[in-house]
């Protein structure tokens, strides 16, 4: 069924009675050419390129609760391409490109809204490293754009300029960084997918994997035996718990962090806006709640959800670049789990078993890149090469010490 | 004006009258008013409009479940959206507004969204908007954003302050109803030391809204008399105005209390609110119940509310929200409230009971086995339209309508560790279950004990359970303890525009939409109709939504299941999370000893982490920054300066293993240092990555002075220890910071010593001789006053650091200025010292970028092969030693009047301009006076041999081009001759 | 998040700093090491759901750095002791 | 003898004393301090040779003594600062290095310091608005290393419910005295 005005105003003036469940609720096959591991943005997005792009239709997609409730379900929905290092940058690059055509792609309005990023700079060193980033953007073929502090003022006058502990100094604007609407993402993908075929099968939570002399069979599930010719694994926050499965050990720790959305306010702000003297960044849904975030509570967790100290270290730099927002009302506060790796930058690869692949390391960052992410996979699956823009995310980039790190934090996960 | 529904009784101070307005319009209320009951006292039904339709609305409520009456409070900066007439605590002079309606409440332009809600169903812009594809952002989305929201911000700073506090208990109980107070003085009287908190600005809960008896006197006096009591005792701390929002691990609950938002503006001095973390041993939820509305054709209008807050208006507030009411109830609980406001003399046209059993009154008449089909009444209830048992239907006419259909625990909090809670087929409600955070027991009506006596019993008995208490239980006073009669009516059967939510608009037929196009397990229903995620998070709506799925699905309730309740359990102000944290106070602010006399000689401060440092000091008749920073370097140059450098980070290390221990820290050797000698050390991360650079100084056989870098200093502290305690646990080395105990000055340039010379006792030999380059002492200075010398140098001049204990820094620095004056000594800021460290090809902050490694930096032989130290192994890899590697060079333009900029990128003098053809960065770029150009530090692709190579430095984002020339990082007297003069 | 330090009691968590995995105590033996040892010391985790042994770091207390045991899922804290051995305490 | 003139940490050439209420803090610029660490497998000895300084044995993590003429707090496993008159024992690292000799490591940290000493019948009140200490059971002798308004303190019980001593970082003092002021305003 193909959706527009026109089918909304028909199916209105006939009661609503036409329209058909947006995917269907198969049960599994004993076989397919390509499982994915993961019903959340990554799986189901790479499940639509797999059979629109790379022409694989016997694909199914498994999860184990209901689909879009990873990660994908309780981000803070920015969309943006501002990366600094060549391993990174031509890829979120092509990401962006693909969130810019998804409505029409998928044809499901997910609200892909470039209202732009303001990155605000509040020190010297700062101002260098985002020129440095902005350069590196443009180079890339990107859009960047560096503000003053006059430019700032007239665009943002409600920011504080007034007793800012730390002034604000200038900004790297990306115009075309925006939100997207999530939970339609995974959706708009699970429905465009399952119209050409794919099998997207909710309640059915992998055990294990059937390997036989290196070889990945197919996948064991609470609803039995799942035969594929290949395994792809996209499960962000619960890597290391699957791929255990396998018996590997991944360069990942799982992290929660932590979003917040206040009560529905009038339009206040013009796109996203992040702090960079603290950890605070934030945007404005369509619905009008303030969208923001900070840092990651620090220790590994699995339990989605956070504790008050962050919460606080959030607001605090909130009330301090955005003074005007201490009477609206934090509305709602969850967490997600993180796959922080070990430089900060996603992998996507082959595995030591033939046929089995992965995809993690997203850090959160990962709903940005949910459209090249499942591109860059289904090409993986289906060609067994890396795709152009993904081919530094392999495994074996620390032990040759090609790490990714746009931070430059080093091997601890948490201060990425 | 009149209060026309003002009745008698009630606990509001009738002595008193208050004046406050609504959409500029006067009225008066009482204090103990919210401004709902004064709303509705003045016969005021329509307080709002709903998210989608714009639908009129009134109170649904009368607490903080409410989803309609939201106004914006207040005005100018105090401006407060959607707040809760049902809560907000009226005040003389209080003023609101309505919102969300153009142009006026009673007349809103969007209601025509009402007319075409036929084709906003739930989920319908997921499947418009895409064509023509530039619409969505050019014209659609704009028109979305500009319904979106309900009230909107000042736009201005919160003038007010909000304070954090601390508090610990052994039982923390959440709420002050029956259950609570019984707990209260159960755990009270045993001298435990207790913390009742409750969102009410009175205590007592629904004992303050019935008519009943406890203990032979009515059920608030009995209230008032128990919290009297706790008042008197000491280990109790009662905390009325506080709501409980979170949860969180090992027995820590966020509480925000209101401290002055029943005051027009808050006393000097004091906080609007306190967010207080209560570490609580034991907590104890008395949370109480939410009455559960039931959905029927536009069940929405002004005056239709829930019967049990429609009791509480009467009992607690002395109002109704008109003369004539009716009931729609299918319990008991519904006549109750008939009964209470009939004895107040308020006319009940009807109590429409969809039990065909339902108990008959000789007050008013009962319509057995009757539902409520429809309402009429565009601003206000009019008329209901009941239909019969029989089938006939009829007309009753009413302005408003109480409506009962039974009470849900409110069991939120025991869900905020991600617990669920569990179906109660007896009560027909989740009552609290699974695994509840460690810590809690959950007591009265949110344990399901719905009866006064029950609540009374169960909070005592909990209470006991809670803290191990042993003995006889004390006896409960004698209370109402009527049976409950709880059996599900989720809506009428044929609705279809039945308000679930009634804020974001989701009605019956939204839900099995929704499932019809598969949105079927709880999370996309919420998700796909926003039922639940309004400010009231649905705590009215979302188990009608979730029952009706249920029966779609063809599944038990419990299957079907419930959201995550998560914090905060009302929406709370985001000020008072931020606390005192903010404007200059963001952060603690750190000063160098010699900021008070910089401050005197009108210098230039920059935040440098959290520190405050002289960046420059203009002096008359300097009207550009780089003057006065041109002039700085040029006099440090040519004679002398000074520098504040405290703030570099100092570890002393100490132990018989100090040197070993640091022969491990830094990726060179520092074993063999010779003691009153200083050596340049450069730590790795154990990645293979550069992490800071200083010095360290050997002060004896087994004491260190390290200096790290002003921006890792905690950082570097932090390696340390690890290294200590997880990597050399028995080494015999002791750490402590001294970075704020010593005020360091950096006094460089050829005069330095022959200033030094003035004020060093003259015991001490500082000549070239006696104390050469790299040399370090305690020495002391000025008759007496202990200190340490290091001859080090940042600038590339003879330089020496000299520390004194803080207190003596400000009177150190002004005597450098006096004994310099013959040598025109010139202080200089980070700005001077920047410049002169860029001159002399010295990594900074920009090199150290966490991505470099020695190799890059030019110091790749410094990696001792002869030992390990942290990183030297992983430094190895091959992807760190490419033949083609970045490597720190130095770069100055081609024409001397083009400028270097930092984050530029390098490109061959020919060739594309693209990341492909990159070959490296510019890292710090400055002016120099002595070259009279700008030179920049960068790395470069194999720079190490490209010496004298034209290149291009492009900054498309600064819109610049400019050719340059690789030269050695070293600009400045590269064989480090002047250092050693 | 409170942890119980073993010389200090009950500490809210907000005065430490989190360190990572207590496995990065078992620092390889650079005489003896492969590269595939040094590899998987800094760069590959066990990352449990369920008790994890980690290192926090009293930054804002006594300067000791605690191997706690906790679990992931729950964040209950099961064990803390200090990862170097104090002399004598009394 | 030298010629230089201190400053407090907050700046001035004398004590700052703010008053609200019945509460009174005032700054303290003469408490010399320092540290002492002792050596790895040379505990025993160095708590030795600490009693008489102290004129008790040395504290358990969380305590404190206040006997003449050094008083000390417990700081870390083995570790302890000792605190004196300024006026008299300005020496105060070198004079408890010739006494503790080769026992422990000692370093002066008189000027890492800015002291404060808040007393009056309700610190309680201003105290929970500042740290996260238990006062319930924080009683005269007691110290603990906390966070206030993000800055790392020593909150010492002097006398309980009554009288605090607060030891913050030196450069900070300014912060430290503006977080504490405004608790008491805000408190009492």
């Amino acid at each position: 069924m193909q959706y527009s005005g026109f089918k909304v105003i028909k199916e209105a003036l006939t009661g609503h009675k036409g329209w058909k469940p947006a995917w269907r609720d198969p049960d599994p096959k004993p076989h397919y050419d390509i499982v994915i591991i993961g019903g959340g943005g990554h799986g189901l997005a790479t499940a639509h390129y797999l059979a629109s792009v790379f022409d694989r239709h016997k694909v199914a997609v498994i999860e184990k609760g209901w689909i879009g409730g990873g990660n994908v379900g309780r981000n803070t929905t920015i969309i943006r391409s501002n990366y600094l290092l060549d391993g990174n940058e031509p890829f979120y690059e092509f990401s962006l490109k693909l969130w810019e055509g998804l409505e029409q792609d998928l044809n499901y309005n997910a609200m892909v809204s470039q209202r732009g990023i303001m990155n605000l700079i509040h020190s010297d060193a700062q101002r260098d490293a985002f020129i440095r980033r902005g350069n590196a953007m443009i180079l890339n073929g990107a859009d960047a754009e560096y503000l003053d502090l006059a430019q700032i003022k007239k665009e943002y006058p409600f920011l504080n300029f007034d007793d800012a502990r730390f002034p604000i100094k200038g900004g790297l604007a990306q115009r075309r960084g925006g939100t997207v609407r999530h939970d339609a993402v995974a959706w708009g993908y699970a429905r465009a997918a399952d119209r050409r075929g794919v099998d997207i099968i909710q309640n059915c939570e992998v055990t294990g994997f059937r390997i036989e002399n290196g070889n990945c069979l197919g996948v064991e599930t609470s609803r039995g035996f799942i035969g594929a010719g290949r395994v792809g694994c996209a499960v962000a926050g619960n890597s290391s718990r699957l791929m255990a499965k396998a018996g590997m050990r991944l360069p990942i720790e799982s992290h929660v962090l932590q979003a917040f959305v206040s009560e529905g306010l009038k339009p206040v702000l013009p796109g996203v806006i992040t702090f960079g003297a603290g950890h605070f960044y934030v945007s404005q849904s369509d619905k009008g709640g303030l969208v923001f975030g900070g840092d990651i509570d620090g220790y590994n967790s699995y339990a989605q959800r956070g504790n008050l100290p962050v919460v606080e270290d959030v607001c605090e730099g909130g009330m301090a670049i955005m003074p005007m927002i201490g009477r609206a009302r934090l509305l709602r506060m969850w967490g997600g789990i993180m796959d922080m790796s070990m430089d900060g930058s996603p992998i996507i690869d082959r595995t030591h078993v033939d046929g089995l692949y992965f995809n993690g390391g997203w850090c959160y960052g990962g709903f940005k890149a949910t459209p090249a992410s499942g591109y860059a996979f289904a090409h993986l699956l289906a060609r067994d090469e890396p795709h152009a823009t993904a081919t530094a995310y392999r495994f074996d980039r620390f032990r040759t010490g090609h790490m990714i790190d746009e931070k430059g934090m080093g091997n601890q996960p948490n201060l990425h | 004006m009149t209060q026309t529904n003002r009745l008698d009784g009630g606990q509001i101070d009738r002595d008193a009258t208050l004046s406050f307005t609504f959409d500029g319009k006067t009225y008066a209320g009482h204090p103990g008013d919210t401004l709902a009951s004064a709303l509705l006292a003045n016969n005021v039904r329509l307080m709002g409009r709903s998210f989608k339709y714009h639908r009129p609305r009134g109170p649904l409520t009368a607490g903080s479940e409410e989803p309609n009456a939201l106004v914006e409070l207040r005005s100018g900066a105090r401006q407060e959206p959607n707040t809760r007439a049902t809560t907000a605590e009226l005040f003389d002079g209080l003023s609101a507004k309505s919102q969300n309606r153009w142009p006026s409440l009673a007349f809103d332009a969007m209601a025509i969204n009402d007319r075409l809600s036929n084709f906003l169903t739930a989920g319908f812009y997921y499947k418009t908007f895409m064509w023509p594809a530039a619409f969505w952002e050019k014209l659609y989305e704009p028109i979305i954003r500009k319904a979106a929201g309900l009230g909107s911000l000042s736009m201005q700073a919160d003038p007010d302050a909000y304070d954090k506090g601390f508090r610990h208990c052994d039982l923390l109980i959440i709420g002050a109803g029956p259950a609570g107070l019984s707990a209260a003085l159960t755990a009270a009287r045993a001298g435990k030391h207790v913390i009742l908190a409750d969102e009410d600005f009175r205590m007592g809960g629904r004992l303050n809204a019935e008519t009943f008896a406890i203990a032979d006197m009515a059920a608030a006096d009995w209230a008032a008399q128990i919290i009297a009591e706790l008042c008197t005792m000491p280990n109790v701390r009662l905390m009325p105005r506080t709501t409980v929002i979170g949860a969180f691990d090992h027995g820590i609950y966020g509480a925000v209390e209101r401290i002055s938002d029943h005051l027009a503006i808050p006393p000097a001095g004091k906080p609007r609110q306190i967010l207080w973390r209560v570490n609580a041993q034991q907590c104890l939820l008395c949370a109480g119940a939410t009455e559960r509305p039931i959905a029927f054709e536009n069940n929405d209008r002004p005056g239709i509310m829930l019967a049990a807050s429609m009791r509480a208006y009467a009992n607690r507030w002395a109002t109704t929200p008109a003369r004539r009411v009716a009931i729609f109830t299918n319990n008991d609980d519904g006549h109750r409230t008939a009964q209470d406001l009939h004895a107040k003399g308020v006319k009940i046209a009807a109590v429409i009971d969809t039990r065909p059993d339902a108990q008959r009154s000789h007050d008013y008449e009962v319509l057995q086995g009757a539902q409520v089909k429809d309402t009429k009444g565009r601003l206000g209830l009019t008329f209901v339209e009941v239909a019969q048992a029989d089938g006939s239907s009829r007309t009753v006419e009413c302005g408003a309508l109480g409506v009962s259909g039974g009470w849900n625990p409110n069991v939120h909090l025991t869900c905020h560790q991600r617990g669920r809670p569990t179906w109660d087929d007896g009560l027909a409600a989740f009552v609290p279950g699974g695994t509840l955070p460690p810590g809690m027991t959950v007591a009265g009506a949110a344990n399901g004990a719905l009866s006064t006596h029950g609540a009374l019993q169960s909070g005592r008995d909990a209470a006991r359970k809670a803290l191990g208490l042993k003995g006889r239980a004390p006896a409960v006073p004698k209370a109402e303890d009527a049976p409950v009669n709880q059996s599900p009516f989720w809506y009428v059967q044929g609705c279809s525009r039945a308000w679930l939510d009634q804020q974001n608009d989701v009605t019956v037929k939204d839900v099995k939409l929704s499932h019809q196009e598969g949105f079927r397990s709880v999370e996309h229903l919420k998700r796909y109709t926003t039922l639940g995620m309004a400010t009231d998070q649905g705590k009215t709506s979302n188990m009608g939504g979730l029952a009706i799925m249920a029966e779609l699905a063809g599944k038990s309730i419990h299957e079907v299941g419930t959201t995550i309740f998560r914090p905060p359990y009302t929406p709370m102000a985001i000020g008072a999370l931020a606390g005192r944290m903010r404007g200059k106070e963001f952060h603690p602010t750190r000063l160098t000893p010699s900021h008070f006399w910089a401050k005197e000689r009108g210098a230039v401060f920059v935040e440098v982490g959290n520190w405050l440092r002289a960046q420059w000091f203009p002096l008359p008749g300097e009207t550009h920054w780089r003057q006065s920073v041109d002039r700085e370097v040029t006099a440090t140059r040519a004679s002398v300066g000074v520098c504040d450098c405290t703030t570099l980070g100092k570890i002393d290390v100490q132990g018989s293993d100090a040197a070993t221990f640091l022969n491990k820290i830094y990726c060179n050797g520092f074993a063999k240092l010779a003691v009153g000698k200083t050596r340049y050390g450069l730590m790795l991360r154990e990645d293979g990555i550069a992490m800071d650079d200083g010095t360290a100084g050997r002060l004896a056989e087994d004491q260190f002075v390290v200096t790290t870098t002003t921006a890792n200093a905690a950082k570097v502290y932090q390696h340390m220890e690890f290294v200590r305690q997880c990597l050399m646990p028995d080494a015999d080395v002791q750490l402590i910071s001294t970075t704020e105990a010593w005020a360091q000055y950096a006094v460089a340039g050829p005069n330095s010593r022959r200033l030094l010379q003035k004020i060093v006792d003259a015991d001490h030999d500082i000549s070239n001789e006696g104390f050469p380059f790299m040399g370090c002492a305690n020495i002391t200075v000025c008759g007496g006053l202990r200190a340490r010398l290091f001859r080090i140098s940042f600038s590339g001049e003879l330089a020496f650091e000299i520390a004194v204990p803080s207190r003596y820094g400000d009177a150190l620095m002004r005597r450098l200025m006096v004994e310099g004056e013959e040598f025109d000594v010139t202080p200089y800021g980070t700005e001077a010292l920047g410049v002169m460290r860029i001159e002399k090809g010295h990594a900074a902050g920009n090199e150290l970028n966490g991505t470099t490694t020695a190799l890059n930096l030019g110091m790749g032989r410094m990696v001792s092969k002869a030992k390990d130290s942290i990183g030297s192994k992983l430094s190895e890899r091959p992807g760190l030693n490419q033949a083609d590697a970045l490597m720190q060079v130095g770069l100055r333009p081609i024409n001397a009047d083009h400028k270097v900029t930092a984050g530029g990128h390098l490109m061959n003098a020919t060739g594309p301009v693209d990341a492909a053809h990159d070959q490296g960065y510019v890292t710090s770029a400055a002016y120099s006076p002595a070259l009279g150009c700008m030179i920049g530090l960068g790395f470069l692709k194999d720079g190490g041999n490209r010496l004298r190579e034209r290149l291009r430095l492009v900054s498309p984002v600064t819109d610049l081009t400019v050719e340059v020339v690789v030269v050695s990082a070293h600009f400045i007297d590269p064989e480090g001759e002047r250092v050693r003069a | 998040m409170i942890i119980h330090h073993p010389l200090l009691g009950p500490r809210d968590s907000a005065e430490f700093v989190y360190l990572g995995a207590a496995a990065l105590m078992d620092r390889p033996d650079p005489e003896t090491a492969s590269a595939d040892d040094w590899h998987d010391y800094a760069y590959l985790r066990d990352n449990p759901a369920g008790p994890h042994r980690e290192l926090w770091f009293h930054e804002g207390g006594d300067r000791s750095i605690l191997i706690v045991t906790r679990d992931t899922t729950t964040h209950e804290i099961t064990d803390v002791a200090l990862a170097r051995p104090a002399g004598a305490q009394i | 003898m030298h010629d230089l003139t201190p400053i407090t940490a907050l700046g001035g050439t004398s004590q700052r004393i703010d008053t609200v209420g019945d509460v009174c803090l005032t700054e303290m610029p003469d408490v010399a301090l320092a540290s002492v660490a002792a050596r790895r497998g040379k505990e025993a000895r160095c708590r030795a040779a600490l009693k008489p300084l102290l004129n008790a044995d040395a504290p358990p993590p969380g305590r404190t003594t206040a006997n003449a003429p050094f008083e000390s707090i417990w700081t870390g496993p083995d570790q302890w600062m000792l605190l004196a008159d300024f006026t008299t024992h300005e020496d105060i690292a070198a004079h408890l290095k010739s006494h503790l000799a080769d026992t422990a490591s000692v370093t002066e940290q008189t000027d890492a310091w800015v002291c404060f000493d808040l007393t009056g019948p309700r610190i309680t009140a201003v105290l929970e608005l500042l740290c996260t200490i238990d006062l319930t059971w924080f009683e005269t002798g007691d110290a603990i290393r906390t966070s206030i308004h993000h800055l790392g303190c020593f909150v010492i019980c002097t006398e309980t419910g009554q009288s605090v001593r607060i030891l913050g970082p030196r450069a900070s003092a300014g912060s430290l005295h503006h977080a504490i002021t405004t608790a008491m305003a805000s408190a009492l």
